[in-house]
């Protein structure tokens, strides 16, 4: 996207680019954006509030149409939002919402609450009656998405007495600390029987352990549905994950931010809750990049 | 004189007067750096030079500059302050804490003063562990570094102190103000960036503190000797840096109306790029206050800039490490052609005056 | 002065103060006595310093009290020291190279404007007339970084006689003084007796010492042993005392080198000043020398006159901007040190702690460092090679395992000779080989010298001292402001000649040149 | 000798005996620090001391300990590495790129060496920084930390490569052999520290190249003057630990069977605390890799313990600062009874020797 002024610009702030998740969910957006005719900007904030709150700063100053966000905290979004939205320039708010209503013109939200109970009920399911020994990686505990799913997988969990959290260790999103995390726990805690993880990352460094320790027959499940996760789950390592329809809602969001644009309303609620779909090894050849392809 | 003298100091002369140019050249590199960027950026950004810019511009800026200011006197007096990103998150937290669990009474004064209170605290752990108990800066800064940062995540649980921007009935009104508020049409933490600047210069040039901590920087021992009190001046400068990264995170919480406890990571990186950019030297003993705001003004352009031009996030990383490896090495090569040039200037400036 | 006993103001009882490695005060007793010139005279390394140091509050004596006109005191910093009035300008200059003179003068006692605003007028004021006082009037905002090394004595002397001190500790202020300054200081001490100032002075300088002295005391090995009034005083009664000599009648029957072959020659030798926190000298030039096989070359000079800088050079750690050296008839380029060791000449430093001994390193490691072998280390092998040369030189050192710092100056100072001995050089470089050397180590030294140097090594060493010179050299040359004003055979020398081509000389019009003498 | 005298020594003597005691105790604090959690965990823990867990403690030591081996030699000769975690993550994506996207024959050798040789490059960029250029350590790792760092997301665009324990056709099988394989019960990367460690620890005794190091961390004028190529030591230094955070970045690559470009961040962080932990001084000069090895050994338990305790991410966070803190607190307390005994000491063993 070579910069020509004459377009109109449309800025979009996701966490990272270096999370298969919201890459796919930048380079959507920033796709759509592009056939719409507008030019395009991709920032990312690093889950880090003051950065965001900068960004879109920079979005306020270099004149942008509208702007596509993923934020970085549903509290602490909300100022930066306001701000942008008070200097003319629409936010739509995808993949998390922020706690206040009527300042994004839309919140286009992934259910993480519905994923997180999908997933855990599929992970209850798999690994049966018997229940067992569990443990459970978090993400960045102080990230808001972290917190929603941790409870949308115990107000599955711990309403099942056979099921029994051992070790709940905070893996900060990251590949090589769940990966070690596993390990360790594996040692404190040779019985259990499965791993709920917070995000695919965290879930692809738990297999990773699994299968360096020789273990078999430990379920495992993620969250978010990304490429390296339904192939893990394909070739039979993870169990299950739950696909973010992240492409959806990115080009959602842009397509609702453009009818803002020229018609001054998105013609939907502000709040559309779009659900999360569970990919398991039954259903996983449906889904590529983020995207239910049949 | 003998002719051969003569000759000498006549070719001696030649060289000061381009050595002086291109010493002067050299001095003023942060100063020639900012311009330059403000060129190129003008030139490819539109808006860049509207006024709306500029005011946020100043408001980034003047973060990374109030947190370059306290460290100055640190990197000043030989020391290094890892822990400035932590205290302020830790600012924040304590201040969105009292705020909205404290109880007492909701009023921004008591936060904010509870907030540089504990602040204040975390910069006398550090002086005290560098200066009395002798523990090495790097390392005293690294561990209250990762003990602020697990303070702050344990006051709330790892989660956000929402709605700091609260109504009117909790009497919340003066918070937000701290960090959003206009005065002559520039934002207030712009003014309070500027009273800091402008005490620091202050401190800095005309007093006995300032005097000293240049002292302790330059030559410890003989600081020692000269009857100045080395560790009471290591604690002020660490205890002014932290009461500037309160500064800071009070601002931020205030500007967010939240307070996050993750707030404020690898701002530490920031502030000593700042401070090194605008020629104070690691070492101790030679910079200015001023030349850290012109550091904090070319780290901050750079950031918009590159921002509003959209390069991408992966070749910010990479300019960055290349704009601080560049300006050090340029600030070396300025000692050295100074060691090389400075005996003419030297002669002739001496025969000149006598 | 009055014939009644002077009184005792300061009294210093039974000061105990250990370093590792020795002891500098071992049960030191000291008086001063009101308003005289308290003379304290001692061998290098006798504890003048550290006593001092004590005094002015900068080091803890193990043992020991202070009483300040009969009242016990704690003197714990300098600043409680500049509070009884304690003033000092120590030996080793403890300037501050990044601020200005003014700033310097005033550092740790700024003058203010009711406490807060520094009152910079007031201290140029007084910075320039306690400069004009020292008759060396100078830019008060010119940075110190920039001045000679006399020009930073100088600002230390103007610190203390701008804050006026009851008590005035002067340790060897005039080592890098020309004869000039020296002058004029003495007119100030002289001055500030009669104002009722007493002062302590520390000087190796004899004839300085008879001159200006009341009351004088001597130290050695870290004890008191001499007192005495002005009156009671001779040059013999402090020799003897100081004991000092070192029995060197055997060491000046020697032949002189003069048909030898000529091993190394220095032409137009020219290096830039070292600039930064360090000394900004008057750079060298146009320095020029030979010297024979088994032959002994001594240099004289003031503090800060170049030579330090002139060996560097030729040891390859300083930049040589035009010249030429030439070993053995063949010209060499010295880029770095493994330069000039590979062609045979090694540097023992000035400054032990600073530039020679790794403190870390036990003693075998410290003399087998940098030393040429194999790719691995072997303990034994090292172990006996420097078991040898310790004996050899007589290192008294049981056990090569314990950090160098463990020995006593002169042994540290032997090790540095090892190291450099284990390269096998041809020409040895050593910067005043026996600075804070007791007096036998100090005879030790000199001795292991002269039989290398009749064993065909050929050495070059400076000194500050007219006696080691006398003692040592062959030959002598005398360096003034980064020149040879001079040269001496050994038949030619004497205290007065060798001063004077040292000190340089102020002209009417104030421009400071160099003595003319024998220039080579 | 007088009565008073022999009386002296005699007290003189009995110091030194407890002083020795004392002094040993303090020197011994890291091991002493490693065997009170040892027996801490063992208690809390039932399953700490298996054989099984220690296997899998030791893979997790082996790499903050392949790291802090290299830093100790940086950090011996007067300098700190800031850029290995970066380095690491590099090493990583170059390997993963050569197998993945390289066209040559996907040999994991080829992988590797290009790996190497790339991280080599970042540690000869430190080391000219550094040693020629004169730039201050920190700086100039700084700057390369940002620069390996952006080059490792440029490299993929940000994403991971995936599936390198790829198939057999793939010829793959030998890169998660690297990190994932055994050899006589021990797993292969306990085995690559091993080597690493020995090679390091007969580098630092018994080689010239060892002795340089400590000589230039002790005192760098020295060194020069005795005639050692400070220049090319430190050098060497830099590239010795880029090359350790090399093969720490291939190893997890190995583990993971995927490079992600922000693997390695803040490694340093602990990388430096192990070396200082085990006893090495940051001024240069002082410390052995042996005690590298035990501060990772520490940081190590520490950290697999207290996840084995459950204890909250927070409160990790908060005693591994206090731990640092401590550790170099102690250093120090050791060095002032070192000063302040050894006269003792060493004038009883003189005495003795006479
Ligand atoms: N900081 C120190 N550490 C170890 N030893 C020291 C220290 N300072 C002084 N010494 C030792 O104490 C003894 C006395 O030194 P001091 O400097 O007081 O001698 P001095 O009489 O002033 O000699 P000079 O005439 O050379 O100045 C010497 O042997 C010296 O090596
Ligand atoms: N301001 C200072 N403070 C402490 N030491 C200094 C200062 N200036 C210079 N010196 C030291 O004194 C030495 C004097 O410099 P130089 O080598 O030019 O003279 P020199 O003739 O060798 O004098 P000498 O050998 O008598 O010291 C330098 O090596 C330097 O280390
Ligand atoms: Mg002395
Ligand atoms: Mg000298």
């Amino acid at each position: 996207h070579r910069a020509d002024y004459s377009k109109r610009l449309i800025v979009i702030l996701v966490p990272s680019q270096d999370n298969p998740y919201f890459k796919a969910e930048a380079d959507t957006a920033a796709k759509r954006a592009l056939e719409l005719g507008y030019r395009v900007r991709i920032d990312a904030h690093d889950d880090d509030a003051y950065r965001q709150d900068n960004l879109i700063d920079g979005a306020v100053a270099s004149n942008a149409a509208a702007i596509i966000l993923d934020n970085a905290g549903s509290d602490s979004s909300i100022s930066a939002v306001r701000r942008a939205t008070r200097a003319g320039i629409p936010c739509f708010l995808i993949d998390r919402e922020i706690a206040a209503d009527g300042i994004a013109k839309a919140q286009i939200i992934a259910d993480n609450n519905q994923g997180a109970r999908v997933v855990a009920e599929e992970f209850a399911k798999a690994i049966g009656r018997a229940g067992g020994e569990y443990a459970e990686l978090l993400g960045r505990e102080s990230d808001t998405n972290a917190q929603v799913r941790t409870r949308g997988f115990h107000s599955v969990l711990d309403t099942r007495p056979e099921f029994k959290l051992v070790s709940a260790q905070a893996a900060n999103w990251s590949q090589s600390e769940a990966f070690q995390k596993t390990e360790t726990i594996l040692q404190g805690h040779p019985k259990i029987v499965g791993i709920i993880a917070g995000n695919d990352t965290m879930a692809l460094g738990a297999v990773a352990a699994i299968k360096s320790a020789g273990l078999k027959g430990i379920t495992i499940t993620g969250f978010d549905g990304s490429p390296d996760a339904t192939g893990a789950i394909r070739a039979g390592e993870l169990h299950a994950t739950t696909l973010q329809p992240a492409v959806v809602i990115s080009k959602l969001a842009v397509d609702e931010a453009d009818r803002f644009l020229k018609t001054g309303s998105t013609g939907r609620p502000e709040r559309q809750v779009i659900p999360c779909d569970l990919v398991t090894r039954a259903n996983a050849d449906e889904y590529q990049d983020f995207e239910k392809i049949r | 004189m003998s002719a051969v003298a003569t000759m000498l100091s006549k070719s001696d002369r030649l060289a000061s007067s381009s050595a002086r140019a291109v010493l002067m050249l050299l001095r003023a590199r942060a100063i020639l750096v900012l311009v330059l960027l403000l060129i190129l950026f003008a030139a490819m950004v539109p808006s860049f030079l509207s006024a709306n810019n500029l005011s946020i511009l100043s408001k980034h800026v003047a973060i990374s500059a109030i947190l370059a200011i306290g460290m100055t006197f640190v990197v000043l007096s030989g020391g290094i302050d890892l822990s400035v990103g932590s205290a302020a998150g830790l600012s924040g937290m304590v201040a969105g804490y009292v705020l909205t669990r404290g109880g007492v009474s909701h009023s921004t004064v008591v936060a904010v003063m509870i907030a540089f209170a504990v602040c204040l605290a975390i910069g006398a752990l550090n002086g005290w562990l560098v200066a009395k108990a002798g523990v090495a800066p790097f390392i005293a800064t690294l561990g209250t570094l990762y003990i602020a940062r697990g303070a702050a995540l344990l006051l709330s649980n790892g989660k956000t102190f929402p709605n700091l921007g609260g109504s009117v009935a909790h009497g919340l009104t003066a918070f937000p103000a701290i960090g959003q508020s206009f005065l002559l049409g520039l934002p207030m933490p712009v003014w309070i960036m500027l009273v800091l600047f402008g005490l620091a210069a202050i401190v800095a040039a005309k007093t006995p503190l300032g005097r000293h901590v240049y002292a302790v920087g330059g030559n410890e021992r003989a600081a020692r000797l000269a009857g100045i009190n080395v560790p009471r001046v290591k604690l002020i400068t660490y205890l002014f840096s932290a009461f500037c990264a309160s500064v800071v995170g009070i601002i931020i919480a205030s500007q967010l109306e939240a307070a996050h406890p993750a707030t404020g990571e690898s701002f530490e990186l920031n502030a000593i790029a700042a401070v090194v950019l605008g020629g104070t030297s690691l070492m101790g003993g030679r910079g200015s206050v001023a030349g850290s705001l012109i550091g904090a003004l070319v780290i901050g352009v750079l950031a918009d800039g590159l921002v509003m031009l959209g390069v991408s996030e992966f070749w910010q990383i990479v300019i960055k490490g290349v704009v601080i490896v560049l300006a050090v090495a340029v600030d070396q090569l300025q000692s050295r052609l100074q060691a090389k040039f400075l005996p003419y200037l030297l002669r002739s400036t001496t025969e000149a005056g006598r | 002065m009055s014939a009644q006993e002077p009184e005792v103001i300061l009294e210093a009882r039974n000061l105990v103060k250990r370093y590792p490695g020795n002891t500098a005060l071992d049960h030191v007793t000291y008086k001063v006595y009101r308003n005289c010139v308290n003379v304290l005279i001692g061998e290098n390394g006798a504890g003048k310093s550290t006593l001092m140091r004590v005094l002015a509050g900068v080091e803890k004596a193990d043992e020991g009290c202070l009483l300040l006109e009969g009242k016990d005191v704690m003197v714990r910093s300098p600043r409680e020291a500049a509070a009884h009035g304690i003033s000092i300008v120590h030996q080793e200059l403890a300037v501050l190279p990044n601020l200005d003179i003014s700033e310097n003068i005033f550092a740790g006692r700024e003058l203010t404007h009711g406490g807060s605003i520094v009152d910079r007028t007031r201290e140029d004021s007084r910075s320039i007339s306690a400069l004009e006082r020292l008759h060396k009037p100078m830019p008060v905002k010119g940075a110190v970084s920039q001045l000679s090394l006399g020009n930073r004595q100088i600002v230390e002397l103007a610190r203390t006689l701008a804050h006026g001190a009851k008590i005035l500790i002067l340790d060897e202020p005039t080592s890098a003084l020309s004869v000039a300054e020296t002058d004029s200081l003495f007119e100030v001490i002289a001055e500030l007796k009669a104002t009722g100032v007493t002062i302590i002075y520390i000087s190796h300088r004899l004839h300085e010492l008879m001159h200006l002295g009341d009351q004088f005391t001597v130290l050695r090995s870290g004890r008191i042993v001499g007192e005495a009034a002005r009156g009671e005083v001779s040059r013999q009664w402090i020799v003897e005392r100081m004991s000092g000599r070192a029995d060197t009648s055997d060491l000046t029957q020697r032949a002189s080198v003069t048909d030898a072959p000529e091993v190394l020659r220095v032409t137009g030798l020219r290096l830039a000043a070292s600039v930064g926190d360090e000394a900004a000298q008057a750079p060298v030039h146009h320095v020029g020398f030979t010297l024979r096989k088994g032959e002994v070359l001594g240099i004289y000079g003031l503090l800060g006159a170049g030579r330090t800088e002139m060996l560097e050079a030729l040891a390859g750690c300083r930049r040589i901007l035009s010249g030429n050296v030439a070993i053995d008839g063949v010209p060499l380029r010295i880029a770095s040190v493994a330069d000039a060791m590979k062609a045979g000449l090694v540097l023992v430093p000035e400054d032990r702690q600073k530039d020679g001994l790794v403190p870390e390193l036990s003693i075998r490691e410290n003399v087998m460092l940098g030393a040429a072998g194999g790719p691995f280390l072997s303990r034994a092998q090292e172990t006996v090679k420097v078991r040898e040369l310790a004996n050899d030189l007589n290192i008294a050192a049981r056990d090569l395992e314990l950090p160098v710092t463990s020995l006593s100056g002169g042994n540290q100072q032997k090790v540095l000779l090892a190291r450099c001995l284990m390269r096998s050089p041809k020409v040895l470089l050593l910067d005043e080989p026996t600075r804070g050397v007791d007096v036998g180590a100090k005879a030790e030294i000199y001795r292991i010298l002269l039989r290398l140097a009749a064993d065909g090594l050929s050495v070059v060493f400076t000194s500050s001292e007219v006696e080691e010179t006398r003692v040592l050299a062959d030959r002598t040359l005398v360096m003034c402001q980064g020149q040879i004003t001079a040269e001496f055979s050994r038949a030619e020398m004497t205290d007065e000649a060798l001063f004077a081509a040292a000190s340089p000389r102020v002209t009417k019009s104030g421009v400071m040149t160099v003595p003319t003498g024998v220039t080579v």
